[in-house]
């Protein structure tokens, strides 16, 4: 992919999207979520969207947002049920929304497997077991593995600590999480960063996702929650 | 049938109890997996000498204890367990994505994984994540991978359920989240080794072995 | 078959000229693989202004310029392209271990590589890792994986071998590195796209294009 | 694994190798090729080994020591042949050496694989080419793969640039090259480095090799080149 665009909006930096776009959603919880990329979509309005996240949003922001907007026709997730999730949960119910479970694991590595020109890959995750159904197994050296597939997203919209203005990126802590992977994964990937550094200002040994993965940059405000009376 | 390696003591254990004595089975130096729920109970009576390092599935080694988080305080929402709850590093903690973190519980690289269980079967087979009743909207999490994801992995949970029927099973009636898996149970009745040669008692808490086989319907 | 887009220069092109030429047809931004062996001339006729990125498959993204060394100098030997030959750091480098590298190659995400070859089908195959003589130590390094390793593969090479016969043959007569997956040829003789409609020439050097596709035995 | 050991010399750091292991071997070239270890497991004495390299041995030196000295039954590599390779290429020629030769990126991959727990997986490198005769292949959403195995080590013997003294791992420049995966698809994970220091010295967002991927831990002389007369 040629050199990242460095932009001025989240605005911009979603422009394009189709409709019916495979998107996927960084974040594990609140912890690497792209909310500012996520709501320039909801403006943007491009609809009948598949959705591949860990979680299938919290409260009625973020994800959830989107959801709630009625964008997203199929989520791709491994844990939709949560303590906030009533959102997702109210379309399910109403049959308003597909769900496709898919193991924690697997989803990381089916989308590793995308961005690494993997075809396919036998995984003994969920062998067994009702996620599993269905699908082509072997027993390979005494183990029994299921066949699994990758999953390619058109964009991708993370969450980033830093980027140069090459694209180079880094992460916080566990807010890391299904951010690199999913750069890898999208045709397009779209990153919101707390600060953009000059080239040359993050070392190259720490780099975790290379510019190369990277097509549209923003940088946003930073985002900080506190501990509440009622939680 | 192994033979029981355990003493019997006085009487059912709390929870508490059963993740004091998880955590003292745990050897030196052990990389650990801590599920959601009961099994991060264990975390506290960890003692620092023995160097257990918790891995935490969300991309992190070396994770420390909760954030101790006071009215009007930031919270570093950067830094969470796998339940979401802000945590805080320990010294030599290292980060990773999602995709290296659940490649390093595949591998089998983790010592020991604690799960909390619906039902065992005496072979290991685990079901932890669905009830399988209708209109349950499914979630599996990690908990498959969590279920292959270590060297040894051990449940902890109360041996009966609410009804009085035993969770240590001939076989599972609800969903599995993975087959053969379950390599020891720790529950508030006793502690159990599920072998190929079958389930051998190692300790019962407030109940004798005879009486616990027969609760549990064990062969002799 | 897809019409020249090209112009006739009045003489076949070293190998230098044949390097500047593919350099100015790398897109701005572009991030490019440059193969072990003559590929590797064209480093040196990217301009700064067009901003390529060089990957180097051991690991590295901004790959820069050969190391200048005297002699008595300290090598960092820690620092060395595919052929490795020290090299020095770009602004915006990033390092990365060996599976990183071949799935950043092998999931399509460089633009362009380029590659030399012993001999290349016009259908893409490529034939560069061995001559098949008997008795040769097979050695493939890279090779296969750069072969599909870039959403456009190009091939500079000499258009004739030493003995005068086609490079750019029907069907490669050598042990195979790729199938198909050759996009362009870039030769001494003339620049060549190979589509799925056929062999198109875009450029021809000191040989008009009508001789060019004799001496290729090519059709119309 | 349970915790790294730090070891006082490179000879008791390769204690317990046996006849007949697979041993993978860090490096590309001289980069990140573990010397001091090599040359440890020569004077310890195992024999009959597998080694899995990227290449077979520079000059007299480190890998090409260990194939002089006759222990190494079998190589897996990807580029045996260079202009140095000459103490392979006799025993090549000699019929005293097996040799597998795999593409460099199936070579990293395969260990990977390895390490993440993959029973095997489709790759599109080689499709078609001598390399993969007689291997398993599959059309997928119409591209043509190869089916590939893991390769497992007994035990990797790795250089890389610091550890702290729990066993985490940073690497310099280009040397990191095959050290992290090798160090995820061993059993057992040796490490010269060429400085160890305290735990919470190295930064978590830098560590390249987690501590659970390390066995033991021995801190050795960096060695330096100089460019010489004739090159």
């Amino acid at each position: 992919m040629s050199r990242a665009q460095l932009l001025d909006s989240a605005d911009e930096a979603v422009t394009g999207i189709e409709d019916g776009s495979t998107i996927l959603i960084g974040g594990f919880g609140l912890a690497g979520m792209p909310f500012d990329l996520i709501d320039a979509l909801i403006r943007q309005g491009a609809t009948d969207l598949t959705v591949v996240a860990n979680n299938a949003g919290n409260g009625e922001v973020g994800l959830a947002a989107l959801l709630q907007a009625g964008r997203v026709r199929k989520v791709l997730c491994s844990f939709p049920r949560q303590v906030d999730s009533y959102v997702f949960d109210e379309l399910y119910r109403a049959g308003r929304i597909e769900l496709e479970v898919v193991p924690q694991g697997n989803l990381a590595e089916r989308m590793r497997a995308a961005g690494a020109g993997i075809g396919a890959f036998f995984c003994p995750t969920g062998v067994g077991t009702p996620l599993a159904e269905g699908k082509e197994t072997r027993t390979i050296e005494g183990r029994d593995y299921v066949l699994e597939y990758p999953i390619k997203g058109d964009y991708a919209l993370v969450s980033a600590y830093r980027a140069d203005a090459m694209g180079n990126l880094v992460y916080r802590r566990t807010a890391r999480n299904f951010g690199p992977v999913m750069a890898t994964a999208a045709t397009t990937t779209i990153v919101q960063v707390g600060e953009v550094v000059p080239i040359g200002a993050l070392d190259p040994e720490a780099i975790v996702t290379p510019s190369i993965y990277v097509d549209r940059i923003v940088q946003v405000e930073a985002r900080h929650y506190t501990v509440e009376g009622a939680r | 049938m192994k033979a029981s390696t355990g003493s019997t003591s006085g009487r059912v254990l709390t929870m508490d109890e059963l993740a004091a004595v998880i955590a003292r089975d745990i050897a030196e130096g052990s990389y650990v997996n801590l599920g959601i729920g009961q099994p991060t109970k264990i975390a506290d009576h960890l003692t620092p000498e023995q160097g257990v390092v918790l891995h935490t599935e969300n991309g992190m080694l070396g994770m420390g204890r909760k954030a101790e988080e006071r009215l009007g305080d930031v919270i570093d929402a950067d830094l969470t367990n796998a339940g979401k709850v802000p945590v805080v590093e320990t010294p030599g903690c290292s980060y990773f994505h999602h995709a290296d973190s659940f490649a390093m519980m595949r591998g089998g690289h983790l010592d020991v994984c604690v799960l909390g269980a619906f039902q065992v079967s005496r072979t290991g087979d685990l079901a932890n994540w669905s009830t399988g009743r209708p209109g349950d909207i499914p979630a599996v999490g990690g908990a498959m991978d969590l279920a292959i994801g270590a060297k040894d992995v051990f449940v902890m949970m109360t041996l009966f359920a609410k009804d009085g029927s035993p969770k240590l099973v001939e076989a599972c009636t609800m969903p599995l989240t993975g087959v053969g898996c379950v390599s020891r149970v720790y529950s508030d009745h006793g502690v159990f080794d599920l072998t190929p040669e079958g389930v051998g008692i190692r300790e019962t808490y407030g109940v004798d072995e005879f009486e616990l086989r027969r609760r549990l319907g064990l062969d002799g």
